[in-house]
């Protein structure tokens, strides 16, 4: 065991808790000022609900030995035998404990992405046991796959550093159901303004995201070593340069470079490196954060004609920014960054493309299919949504008895 | 002249615009308030804590407008502004003095 | 008695009560209203969405002075007030019945 | 009718409605307004710089009442509002043309 | 001396430090607008007050040689002699300034906590001059005990990883002090309206109260070991527990799960499991965090029947959930989680828990008793209060002659 | 190569990311509601314009082998050859990318302060190439001298541990020339008031100013050791004085403590310990923060009088409080505390005083003189300002379409 990197990973794992927080936060300033603490609270509550779900099952089936290349089985239940000894596997260096609770956080926030989509008109109750059925039946397989000891992704090969198909592009496809089921908000794309209430508010939870995503990528080394600060610069860099692209873009088809979108613009490129952060070189994380905030700022231009209503654009950001990521890391992966990763195309490995494009694919159709299936029963038995008139009232109110503000 | 002042639901404020803007009303002023009436207010609860929240937020339409376009603005408004439930809220209707354009120094109907 | 109703660009405040104080007018009401009329409104964007904003910040300010007073008070709104380009405002006036201040509970021209 | 329009201090605001609850005025509606008077504003201090706010907070409430309910409700207030200091506040009343209930179309006394 | 450790213990004295802040948005939500920046001031000017106080004699009296197992003496007076080598007695890996910051957080936000029960009605003079004579007569009294070299707590064998008896039932009776000696707020409980101004920045306060906890109690391990890394888990899954639990307890009470709640119940949760954070496994934690999520806000829901004005639940939080989790250490602490610490009632030890409810006791005596008398004295020298007309205008304006919003 | 010290500079540099957003907030709250998105964008947009610019040519210039004292040459273009191995002459224990990317963050805030001198009237193209420049042009020199191999400065012995010169006087004397070139405010110092819109904010900003500080000052020490935990301490106590210092000025010179001056007081404490923070003992950092807080408040209450409209008084702050620190290196520093230091005048050395006045000197020389012609040039091609209307209608609908608040 090594204290350096138990240290480093603790507070990586802490840095990924207030990602949660900042979510939030960067959400909640997005939506109308009477919706503005049902949103944080759809966010806060994972904190409690998945963090206690994990400990109980969540991690077992995700990183408990393998069971058909599929998920995990039922061995760590309620944590047992999850110690101080490391579990060699995932690393040697750190107590088992120091990894089961890091991946607490990725597990936390992987959901509460998905909240942006059905924002300001979903019932709270639905949304709860949505929560529990998603992460169970759709997160933890996913993760399992990917990360896990025996995964079928895994084992075919699958780039993913720290997260962009497990946790973006799954989140950000489940988000797509979300919207298709649960239907628009009153009054969309008819007159009605959905003018963010609070935009400060959604520049601190993007300063947060950043600030934590930190710890999301370069904590994924598990290490405080050479990977660890390679994935942390390529997540700055490219960050960095999505901001710029997203700006730049809007500047350049509006007339306006706007403050919504730099924010915006950040997340992008968080997501985009997400998968490629241990695997690409400096310059490869610039383009892949140019691409990130170009692709991104257009997948969010053209939803409207696509006439879904996902509120706070979570396909348009995490679903392709995540695809895009995966994709670029079949492109710009290269084994002179990181000797345990692959090449990708452009240093002449296709195949890495080809199998990025399976995990990328593979996510998408399962994690819609059933969070679409499981969206569909939950309207059918319990109701997603709330009642037209409440959804008027505002959810701070008719869900909550609360107000945001008496300023 | 008269002034029309109606208080309504906050989210009708835009039909009601749109509708009187077809009408060609030209001008008006809106405030938020909050309204107090027979449409019981809303319990809020903080730590356990119960609070009877009376007064309800409301939009409140100030129109100016000449006799003849008063009771054509005033149907508008409460076609528009109906849902039919308590606290649809209400239309009153003032007398007016005086109106001046402050760009021109315009006084009366072509103030308006 | 009248009540002087002005509807004016917010950073007119300011000058309009310095120049309505230097005419002793000692009590006066504001309230941040939004207006609608022939300035246009402001387009924003939000992530590429675009919504045009149709009511701007004006500020409405609200005098009930003597009936002699009325005509100073009007004028020294609309030089203070103007810049000359639509979306100045507008000065109502309308009668009033009558005034108390409350802690003395004297009436008429004495209450104000 | 009559509409009586009171500016107060905001923390007379709850008083003062129950009081007017108790007298049985079923409607009245209430706006945030600043006001301007012979109480002097307050200093506010930002890194040595001192700005003179002259504009106060006070609460505007707004009750359109039938002629004879007029003197009761003038009176209710005064009582409730007073705090014998400077800044209590004023009371103004309005003639009113026309009421008209939006969920009913009923128009007058039957309205309020 | 250890580099990880050192690395480790400085971090997380940062995240101790952010939790000051964090107190004054959780605590600045919650008061009315009028308020708002007296109430963020108590807490910010503290950083000041207790920061400068503690090296000049504050971390003597605490942690500086023993007089009679119930003070430090002047040894460190200035700080002399506080160098970078380790103080073997509390560490053997960490420079002795190292230990000394990370304990001035501690000493700074354990006061802070009072604040909030004489939130909007307390002289902000009287204020500083409390709390001066409260950090040092009380607080560093009180941490001697449970934490000093030869007090009497600890050579009881007193269990208290990270400050449940010195941090929140010492701050949280004080707080029950302050409120029965300054007495309600003008309308307490009586038409008045006491609706929080802006639940979002209380949610904001919670989310950094939550990430800076993790150094507060992953950190009191003083080494980036498998110790620090089971206390951080514990205290998340308490936190996750008791976010639930509270939500819970009030959806069936009341009728509404509120935002408020959810933000309550995750302090409540950090408030219990710090005494326990490194002695009990992950199960227990979390049923101690359904503890505290249960039992606080019914502490909660009482209040106002016993008649006093806490204004912002310090009492129900802070004593309550302090004196909960330090005896839920008697009730669940193990040797297995940490050999140097001992088993409770529910491994055959019932005497541990004795001694518990022995150090519960000795704090809320001697806390209640000094806290008293100093805010009894203060009161008829130089008053506590503001007039009557400066609370009605509120504190920001007439104390500091400033204005919290122009929005 | 030392993983403790990896994890701790990682760890470190996002703390001091975290500061752009903090510095946005801190900022954001001073200015009036109309102009606080452009004031949060002018901060958050400069992450992504230095990151990409820093990866470029910035990190080259100021680190690259030295050319004639001055500048660095162009052998790290595009990161090349900035790879995982130590760069040996700055650190032994941290890969050369760990370095890089940490003092990336030193360039991004720098430019960053400057934005509170022009704030509420300058235009944002304008703005972005005016930030191209500066950096390119005045920073990396400046750094250069300072911290790189061969930098003249660093030649001299001048010491400045974490970026007083560099950082502070740096952007505070630029951020003079921006005040005289750009001019006052419509209305300043006539009539109108420039009441913060939201001072919660500020001090939310001033706390995570100060959370990251620790990353800032401790990091540089670029290892987790002694000195780590020395610049550490230094930096607390020095910001704790400063708060108390700067209030009570407040309190006696004009009959209230103010929210905003705990604030202000907090900021200028860290900015005054900055160059000092390993070099002094703890007791000298609290006479440094004593010294911050008077004199800055002091500086910022001149202000008015000397005419020029410094909107968030980013002279008094940062370039008083800058050279303050800087010269109070040289009387307080002492081989005691940082044998690889040297001793100031109180220690016997006045030599260090002398070369301390130097650096501040040539700093302030250079970069006012530099900053002055840069907008000069601007303000002659595209024009700095935007048109008095807009100023007047606001920043964030004019020039970014957008609007913060929809309370
Ligand atoms: N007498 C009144 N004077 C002023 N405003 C009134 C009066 N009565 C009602 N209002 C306003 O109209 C709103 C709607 O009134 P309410 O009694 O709730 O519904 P309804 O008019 O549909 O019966 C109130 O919230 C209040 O703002
Ligand atoms: N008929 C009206 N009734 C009430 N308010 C009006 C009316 N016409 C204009 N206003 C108010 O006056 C403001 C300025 O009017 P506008 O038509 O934009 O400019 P101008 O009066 O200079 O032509 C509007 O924003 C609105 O608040
Ligand atoms: N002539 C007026 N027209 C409109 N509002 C007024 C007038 N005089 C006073 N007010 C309002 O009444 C409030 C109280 O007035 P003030 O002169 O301060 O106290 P008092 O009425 O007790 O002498 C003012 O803040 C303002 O809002």
């Amino acid at each position: 065991m090594n204290a350096a990197d138990t240290a480093f990973v603790l507070v990586c794992a802490a840095l990924v808790m207030l990602m949660t927080p900042g979510l939030a936060l960067f959400y909640g300033g997005m939506v109308r000022s009477k919706n503005i603490l049902a949103t944080l609270m759809e966010n806060f509550i994972l904190l409690g609900v998945v963090g206690v779900l994990w400990a109980l099952w969540g991690y077992s089936l995700a990183f408990g030995p393998d069971v058909g290349h599929f998920i995990g089985n039922l061995d760590y239940l309620g944590l047992m035998g999850v110690g101080t000894e490391p579990f060699k596997t995932y690393s040697e260096t750190i107590p088992h404990q120091t990894f089961m609770i890091y991946q607490a956080m990725f597990a936390i926030i992987t959901p509460a992405l998905i909240t942006g989509a059905f924002a300001e008109r979903m019932k709270f109750s639905a949304f709860l046991v949505f929560m529990v059925l998603w992460v169970t039946l759709v997160y933890c397989p996913v993760a399992h796959w990917v990360w896990g000891d025996g995964g079928w992704l895994k084992g075919l090969g699958a780039l993913d550093f720290a997260g962009g198909t497990v946790v973006h592009i799954n989140a950000g496809i489940a988000a797509l159901a979300a919207a298709l089921v649960v239907g628009k908000r009153q009054g969309y794309g008819n007159h009605a303004t959905f003018i963010p209430h609070n935009l400060p508010m959604t520049v601190l939870g993007a300063g947060l995201l950043w600030f934590g995503w930190f710890g999301f990528n370069a904590g994924s080394a598990l290490a405080a070593n050479a990977l660890a600060s390679s994935a942390f610069t390529s997540t700055h860099l490219a960050t960095c340069a999505a901001t710029l692209a997203w700006v730049a873009t809007e500047w350049i088809v509006r007339g306006k470079p706007t403050t919504l979108g730099a924010a915006s613009g950040a997340v992008a490129g968080l997501v985009a490196i997400t998968p490629a952060a241990g695997f690409v070189g400096p310059m490869s994380a610039i383009l892949i954060g140019i691409g990130a905030g170009i692709i991104c700022y257009l997948a969010v231009l053209v939803k409207p004609k696509l006439g879904y209503d996902d509120s706070l654009d979570v396909v348009g950001v995490h679903c392709i920014g995540g695809v895009w990521g995966a994709l670029a890391t079949g492109l710009f992966a290269s084994k002179l960054v990181n000797s345990a990763g692959a090449d990708g195309l452009f240093y002449g490995n296709p195949g890495q493309f080809l199998i990025q494009m399976i995990a990328v694919v593979a996510t998408l159709v399962f994690s819609f299919v059933a969070s679409y299936i499981l969206f569909k029963i939950l309207d059918a038995t319990m109701g997603l949504r709330v009642t037209a008139e409440d959804e008027v009232a505002g959810l701070d109110i008719t869900e909550h008895q609360e107000t945001g503000y008496s300023l | 002249m008269k002034k029309i002042e109606a208080i309504i639901q906050p989210f009708k404020l835009e039909p009601v615009k749109e509708a009187l803007h077809a009408i060609s009303v030209e001008g008006m002023t809106v405030t938020e308030v909050k309204g107090f009436g027979r449409q019981k207010g809303i319990r809020e609860v903080y730590r356990g804590m119960q609070y009877q929240v009376d007064f309800l937020p409301k939009v409140k339409i100030e129109i100016v407008a000449a006799d003849d376009k008063v009771q054509a603005i005033v149907d508008t408004i409460v076609d528009k502004a109906r849902t039919g439930r308590i606290g649809d809220g209400k239309i009153f209707v003032y007398p007016v003095g005086e109106v001046v354009r402050i760009r021109t120094g315009e006084k009366g109907d072509a103030a308006l």
